[in-house]
């Protein structure tokens, strides 16, 4: 019973703790990585303790939510479109438990439910402006582990970048699909080697356990990737230009904290003004990050006014999710 | 689009060689009347094992060493189990990829301390034949594995069809009780063609893991070993349709690449080799039923 | 006598509860022929599987020219100069003719079979004894005749010195068996030591020079050949004499054709004609038998007749006047040759095995009662004496003689004018057959028009009213039952009489 | 001479049969288990008890029974083909099928209460029924065998409802591939407090017992358990041996299309693309029947087992912190030292 009068952060606070949940094993997830290393830095700053139910399908996404109530914590952390039906209706019938859903929201979100989402397709937008000033054929490409609708946030945007700054580009999506889409890098590097047959010579890599095939590709064929969601720059040295980054880590921390602070509910979008999104090579540490568009300093001021232009308003990047 | 493309055809037989090598192993299990459908449990085990070694070593022949050696051990788990002890080998394969699924998740995390994806700037794959001076087109970027799986094709043909031991072989599988009456030694023909699957199962996990990518991912024989039980039913036994089947599958999927780019959905592409696998079977049942009938 | 070739010393094995061997003493000596003879179930194969390694015995052993040996398989068996032909096919359907026979003891040039030698070498074997076999022909496409040669020649060929033959002559005609004791004869003149077992008395008389009787696992009689007689060896085996033959009754046929066939031709898959303008009638009331050396016909003329097989088919098949129905006529009770194959299916039940084509008779709203079909079943057993733990037993577990039992309860019962019947006592020893021919001339008489396909012309003259020969597809004779074997066996050669 | 047994009798030996497999194969498994347990400095004492926990308390039981459903329903799809002698591996596509025209139809028509849950369903079983039913003329007129057939046509399948899914029936606005959620009328009753436990378990149930009454005591139960032992054997006893293949893929992938339909139907109420697929019903459906060694009686119990292993195992990784790959492990060794024991027994009776 952490509900009733709130305390704040009275001396005699019942210990807290926070339960994440993800909706796939999080495995080498760089995005799920990223979530659980959020939640464990807000445990640690609150003295929380911290527990993890990695789900398997959506059945049991709901089996761990049950268990998560059950055992009240201070907020129980759910990541990605894959608990909105589940949000719909949970925090609704437990209204005394804190909710946060990471990524999503649930469309008929209650009282007791934070949401915290990231505008992707800005970041996508910056990586594909670097493609574009970096590539020499023209053609450049993206492997994605299955066609969803959220997916292409990183695919559209990606190449509207490339053409904003040279407009013969021409991109193309490849999806790995077959029997296990998520986790097969020999695929994913197959994929990459039929772009770079093809003549791209820049592929973006947002297939999960196969990015790594994907850089392998570009290494063996003399092409540049691009990795996704944290620095995968120093997976392949030399091959990966740079990453587009979603700060899930950041948010998610600072969300946790607001509501273990009693500040409850409501909805947080992160995009490049407020830092939640963005790209290597707008970080001051570029230089040691591995990524090779370090030495490209003309790109990074690109880069950097394109940002700006974003933030400003000056440039807006449609996303694909909103039709 | 040209498929005629030199590199269109490498990445064909990058693709199918994984499927080959282990193809082959159930296809000797096949002759030798052993129905072997743990190939996709085994050639997961032989990545997995194959990429601990090489990390382990730093050496990725050490690593197909320990690859061939490590899945030989597991398939003497079907061997016992189902020539030794006369269990029905489907029931006792379908345990066995289970069980390769579930040791490899939980030894990853043991061994590399989280599950998914396993790679490591030292983790070293197999050469090309181009890095080994061997440049020639559509083989130089393939590891040396491949062109052992394309000549393993060539030397089981031969084995099968024209040896001593082959002819047995053959022999086991056509009729047990006749092959017992001969004096053959059933028991141990079995076993060892089991055996010779498994190492084959330990070669296919190790180009998969080390010369098609190098490194491991949970699950990543993503269903190939199952395409090998395929090939090997469509394969009638001979070495030749196998190697014909396999690499119809790969050129198949190949193509469904292709066909995505040219912005055909994913879905279509993934259901690329299967159709055409389907196509290929009965036009060649309808033609196989024609020919006699045309001859009165 | 000097020491004997090969030696059983007092055998015994069980299976479950039923004790096969019991403390068996068997010798053969180099240069005889020993013929081993006994109801169903008796133990021969048994023993003489033991005697081979293939079996081990529970308690006993074997001597080899005096020294005991260790048999752990056939290879032992093989290793020791034993050879068997077994009465169920060995045989790899797969392999050609030569790979079969050499299989085991293969010529080897170069790290490969060296297929010409084999092929060399069994055409020399089949030249040198007359078992024709062409060396590369695939096995599985063979007649059961040449399946048997190649059988016998695998033997030979590895020289076996001491030769085991279990039923070698149940798929032979008689002209083939002839040939075969010859060819035994020849053998043993060089001093091999034969073991043959039988169920053909004729044939013990004829080519052995010892008989051994085995009755319930234990040995009954020993008779030197020429001091004996079928009487006594009857006795022996079955404990009684064998009831003298009736005096044949003829029958009286009536009425209009049950089964009438009309110029019926039938073309194999390959186009090539099977049969060929066969046109005869079987009247209710009698038997019609159907005789022809292996291939000639029979299995197309009994597969269309029962409706079970049809491509290229032209002319007429009717029953009572109306056309078979295609897949399996109902209106035909139909006992095939091949009693695991098709029969029955070995690993169900007795009693599903005897409810084949009457399911939908004994099916009542709400399904099969298991009651009723267990109740048919008890009472058929009984009636035919079919002999089984319970009806509830998978039917392998039937020894041959009782399955055929079985399949005969279940065809004779379906209360069809029509009945086709093939080699109906293959393998089954005196008494059963005895009683298989009663229940057959029972049908008949009761108004069954019966088709008879029998290998074996004895049986044939039995129980036929006319005889039918096929030869290369057509219908070249018909002989009253008082046709001789000989005239028979000319005619089914092609040498008309 | 006949000697019939009385039927408690063969009952009883049944049951104690059955019952003298499985003991020795948990208990050898669950000896290596725990072998491994201790091997890799896993309590058993925590882990065995988070298993169970995991399985039937705290509620978790409406989640085993859950997967329950769907894998016995998935068993029945493998099993009934099984018995006529046809390998049905093509669960995945069935189920697809079926779930996507489920979908498709409750969407698209507003149906009143009771036909809203009735006719998607029926609906779902024929197109199931459909797929696998394609595997039948493959086999009997082409020779393809069905183990390849229905596994060939199963991918494509799975592909179509997903194109369908991501396309023509998407929900718009949505990140990821689904179809909008079904209308109310639609929805499965729920039996239970969290509604995951619908009104499928008693239909899926129900379906189980006319099945095995059907296979013991049918006329077509009977047809084809000997076509399954042996095919010419039933062509000469006057059975449609092609026709019944047909029926007996047909039927499996009806219960395949069934399954699918009951899971779109139950919450989350919508067609998700890869929901069907990704817990792997199939695959556990197909080695619970193998398990189960063509005793049909032991098909639900094997089902069971399975489940609450595969439940019980994620609870075990929630509260003992051990990976659930540890119940893949266990899964695999029962299945292996049931199939050793299986035949160590048959010999030992000979
Ligand atoms: N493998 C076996 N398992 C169980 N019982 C067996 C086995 N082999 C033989 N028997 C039993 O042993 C007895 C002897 O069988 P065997 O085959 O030796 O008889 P047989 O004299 O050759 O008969 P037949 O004339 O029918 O060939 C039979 O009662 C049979 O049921
Ligand atoms: N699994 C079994 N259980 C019990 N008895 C068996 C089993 N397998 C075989 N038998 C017995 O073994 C004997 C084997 O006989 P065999 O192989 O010589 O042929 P058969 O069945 O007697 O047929 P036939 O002699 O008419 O060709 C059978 O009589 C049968 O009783
Ligand atoms: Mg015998
Ligand atoms: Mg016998």
């Amino acid at each position: 019973a952490c509900g009733g009068g709130e305390t704040g952060a009275a001396p005699a606070a019942p210990e807290k703790s926070i339960i994440l949940i993800t909706p796939n094993p999080v495995g080498s997830n760089s995005f799920l990585q990223l979530g659980v290393k959020g939640a464990e830095a807000a445990a640690k700053e609150l003295g929380a303790s911290f527990k993890l139910y990695e789900s398997k399908d959506p059945t049991s996404i709901a089996q761990n939510v049950d268990a998560a109530v059950r055992a009240k914590p201070t907020v129980i952390v759910g990541i990605s479109f894959s608990f909105d039906d589940v949000f719909n209706t949970v925090p609704k019938q437990h209204p005394d438990q804190q909710f946060l859903q990471v990524d999503s929201c649930a469309k008929e979100q209650a009282a007791n439910l934070a949401c915290v989402s990231f505008k992707e397709h800005e970041a996508a937008y910056l990586a594909g402006v670097e493609a574009g000033l970096l590539t020499k054929s023209g053609q450049i490409g993206v492997v994605a582990a299955l066609d969803t609708p959220f997916v292409h946030r990183w695919i559209e945007p990606f190449f509207a970048g490339a053409t904003s700054v040279r407009a013969d580009v021409t991109g193309t999506p490849l999806y790995v699909g077959g029997a296990n889409p998520f986790s097969d890098p020999a695929r994913a590097k197959s994929q990459a080697q039929t772009l770079t047959g093809r003549g791209a010579d820049i592929v973006a890599a947002a297939a999960s356990a196969g990015n790594q095939g994907v850089f392998e590709a570009a290494a063996s064929s003399g092409a540049k990737a691009f990795g996704v969601d944290i620095n995968q720059c120093g997976q392949s040295a030399g091959n990966v230009i740079d990453n587009v980054l979603k700060h899930v880590d950041v948010a998610e921390s600072a969300a946790i904290k607001e509501i273990a602070a009693g500040k409850t509910g409501g909805v947080k979008i992160y995009g490049l003004a407020e830092g939640g999104v963005g790209v290597n090579a707008l970080d001051a540490e570029v230089a040691s990050s591995g990524c090779t568009v370090a030495a490209s300093p003309d790109v990074i001021a690109k880069v950097k006014q394109v940002r700006d232009d974003i933030v400003a308003g000056k440039i807006t990047v449609a996303d694909p999710l909103q039709g | 689009m040209n498929i005629f493309e030199l590199s269109f055809l490498s990445g064909v037989l990058t693709a199918t060689a994984p499927v080959l090598l282990a193809a082959l192993g159930g296809l000797i299990c096949q002759v030798a009347g052993v129905f072997n459908i743990a190939l996709e449990g085994q050639l997961l085990w032989g990545a997995f094992t194959a990429v601990v070694v090489s990390d382990v070593t730093g050496s990725a022949w050490t690593g197909v060493a320990g690859a061939i050696a490590a899945t030989v051990l597991f398939s003497g788990m079907l061997s016992a189990a189902s020539v030794g002890l006369r269990a029905d080998p489907i029931v006792v394969a379908v345990g066995l990829n289970l069980l390769a699924l579930g040791l490899t998740g939980f030894l990853m995390r043991r061994i590399f301390g989280s599950g998914g994806t396993y790679s490591s700037p030292e983790l070293a794959g197999l050469p090309t034949l181009a890095e080994l001076g061997l440049d020639v087109p559509v083989l130089g970027p393939q590891s040396p594995l491949v062109p052992l799986a394309l000549a393993l094709v060539v030397a089981a043909a031969w084995w099968l069809g024209r040896t001593r031991s082959g002819l047995r072989v053959r022999a086991v599988g056509q009729h047990r009780e006749a092959a017992e009456a001969a004096g053959l030694r059933v028991g141990a023909y079995r076993h060892g063609v089991v055996l010779v699957a498994g190492a084959l199962c330990g070669l296919a996990g190790a180009q998969l893991a080390l010369g098609n990518v190098t490194l491991f991912s949970e699950g990543m024989s993503a269903g190939r070993g199952w395409i090998a039980v395929v090939a090997v039913m469509l394969s009638g036994v001979l070495p030749y349709r196998l190697l014909l089947a396999c690499l119809l599958f790969g050129f198949a999927e190949a193509v469904g690449f292709r066909l995505q780019g040219a912005r055909l959905p994913q879905q279509a592409a993934d259901a690329a080799p299967y159709v055409i696998t389907l196509f290929a079977l009965v036009l060649a049942a309808v033609a196989a039923r024609r020919r006699p009938k045309e001859a009165s | 006598m000097s020491v004997p070739a090969a030696e059983l010393v007092g055998v015994s094995k069980r299976f479950g509860p039923v004790l096969a061997n019991d403390g068996i003493d068997l010798a053969v000596a180099r240069g005889e022929v020993h013929a081993v003879v006994g109801e169903n179930g008796a133990g021969k194969s048994t023993l003489m599987s033991i005697l081979y390694g293939l079996h081990r015995p529970d308690s006993g052993h074997v001597l080899r020219a005096g020294e005991r040996i260790r048999l752990r398989s056939p290879a032992d068996g093989i290793r020791h100069g034993l050879g068997m032909v077994h009465q169920r096919f060995r045989l790899f359907p797969g392999l050609t003719v030569a790979e079969n026979i050499v299989i085991g003891a293969e010529p080897v040039a170069r790290g490969r079979v060296d297929q010409e030698t084999a092929h060399r070498a069994v055409a020399d074997l089949s030249a040198k004894y007359g078992l024709r076999a062409d060396p590369a022909a695939q096995v599985g496409g063979l007649p059961v005749g040449v399946r048997q040669r190649v059988e016998i020649l695998r033997a030979l060929y590895r020289q076996a010195e001491v030769l085991i033959l279990d039923e070698p002559t149940a798929v032979l005609t008689p002209a083939e068996a002839g040939r075969l004791f010859e060819v035994l004869r020849t053998v043993a003149a060089t001093g091999v030591a034969i073991l043959l077992v039988t169920h053909k008395l004729t044939e013990v008389l004829a080519a052995s020079d010892r008989v051994t009787v085995l009755r319930q696992g234990r040995v009954t009689g020993r008779f030197a050949t020429a001091d004996t007689s079928a009487d006594e060896l009857v006795h022996a085996m079955i404990g009684r004499s064998l009831a003298a033959p009736e005096p044949r009754r003829r029958s009286k046929p009536d009425g209009d054709p049950a089964l009438a066939v009309r110029d019926l031709t039938v073309h194999d898959a390959d186009g090539v004609p099977r049969l060929s303008g066969v046109s005869f009638a079987v009247r209710p009331g009698e038997i019609v038998g159907i005789a022809g050396v292996a291939g000639s016909g029979q299995r197309e003329l009994l597969d269309t007749v029962t409706g079970l097989r049809s491509p290229g088919r032209t002319g007429q098949v009717l029953l009572d006047g109306a056309p078979v129905v295609q897949g399996r006529d109902p209106r035909v009770a139909y006992v095939p040759e091949d009693r695991h194959g098709r029969a029955t299916a070995p690993e169900m039940s007795l009693a599903e095995n005897l409810l084949m084509g009457e399911q939908h008779r004994l099916a009542t709203r709400f399904g099969l009662p298991r009651k009723t079909v267990r109740a048919r079943a008890e009472q058929l057993t009984e009636r035919f004496a079919i002999s089984a733990a319970s009806v509830d037993v998978p039917i392998t577990a039937l020894s041959g003689g009782n399955a055929q039992k079985a399949v005969l309860a279940r065809e004779l019962t379906r209360q069809s004018r029509v009945i086709v019947v093939e080699e109906p006592t293959q393998g089954v020893d005196v008494g059963v057959r005895e009683r298989v021919h009663a229940l057959l001339v029972a049908a008949r008489d009761q108004g069954g028009a019966i088709l008879l396909q029998s290998s074996e012309l004895s049986e044939l003259r039995e129980l036929s009213d006319r005889v039918l020969v096929l030869f290369e597809g057509r219908l070249v004779a018909e002989f009253d039952a008082d046709a001789t074997e000989e005239r028979l066996g000319q005619a089914m050669t092609g040498v008309l009489p | 001479m006949t000697r019939s047994l009385n039927e408690p009798r063969v009952l009883d030996l049944a049951r104690r049969a059955a019952l003298s497999a499985a003991v020795p194969a948990i208990g050898g498994a669950l000896a290596l288990t725990t072998l491994v347990m201790l091997a890799v400095g896993v309590n058993p004492a925590d882990a065995y008890p988070a298993l169970i926990r995991g399985a039937v308390a705290d509620g978790n039981l409406e989640y085993t029974i859950a997967a329950f459903v769907p894998t016995l329903g998935m068993a029945l799809a493998f099993a009934l083909p099984l018995r006529a002698g046809e390998f049905n591996l093509g669960g995945d596509g069935q189920m697809a099928a079926g779930g996507i025209a489920a979908a498709a139809l409750a969407l698209a028509v507003p149906l009143p209460p009771v036909l809203a849950v009735v006719l998607p369903l029926l609906v779902a079983a024929l197109a199931g029924g459909l797929v696998a039913a394609l595997a039948a003329p493959l086999s009997t007129r082409l020779r393809v065998p069905a183990i390849v057939g229905t596994l060939l046509i199963s991918a494509p399948a799975v592909s179509l409802a997903s194109y369908l899914v991501r396309f023509p029936l998407a929900e718009q606005g949505s990140g990821i591939a689904q179809t909008p959620v079904l209308p109310d009328a639609a929805h499965l009753p729920a039996l239970g407090g969290s509604g995951y436990v619908t009104l499928g378990l008693p239909l899926v149930v129900a379906l189980t017992g006319i099945w095995l009454y059907a296979d013991g005591r049918t006329v077509l139960g009977y047809e084809m358990r000997a076509r399954g032992h042996n095919p010419e054997f039933a062509r000469y006893g006057g059975v449609h041996v092609d026709r019944l293949a047909g029926y007996a893929l047909a039927g499996g992938g009806a219960f395949a299309g069934l399954v699918g339909g009951l899971i779109v139907l139950g919450p989350p109420y919508r067609f998700v693309d890869g929901a069907l697929t990704a817990p792997g019903y199939t695959f556990t459906a197909v080695a619970a029947v193998l398990l189960a060694a063509s005793r049909p009686l032991a098909v639900p119990v094997a089902v069971a087992l399975l489940t609450v292993l595969q439940v019980g195992g994620q609870g075990m990784e929630r509260e003992a912190g051990v990976p659930s790959q540890l119940t893949q492990i266990v899964q695999g060794l029962i299945i292996v030292i049931v199939a050793v024991l299986a035949t160590v027994r048959r010999r030992a009776a000979e």
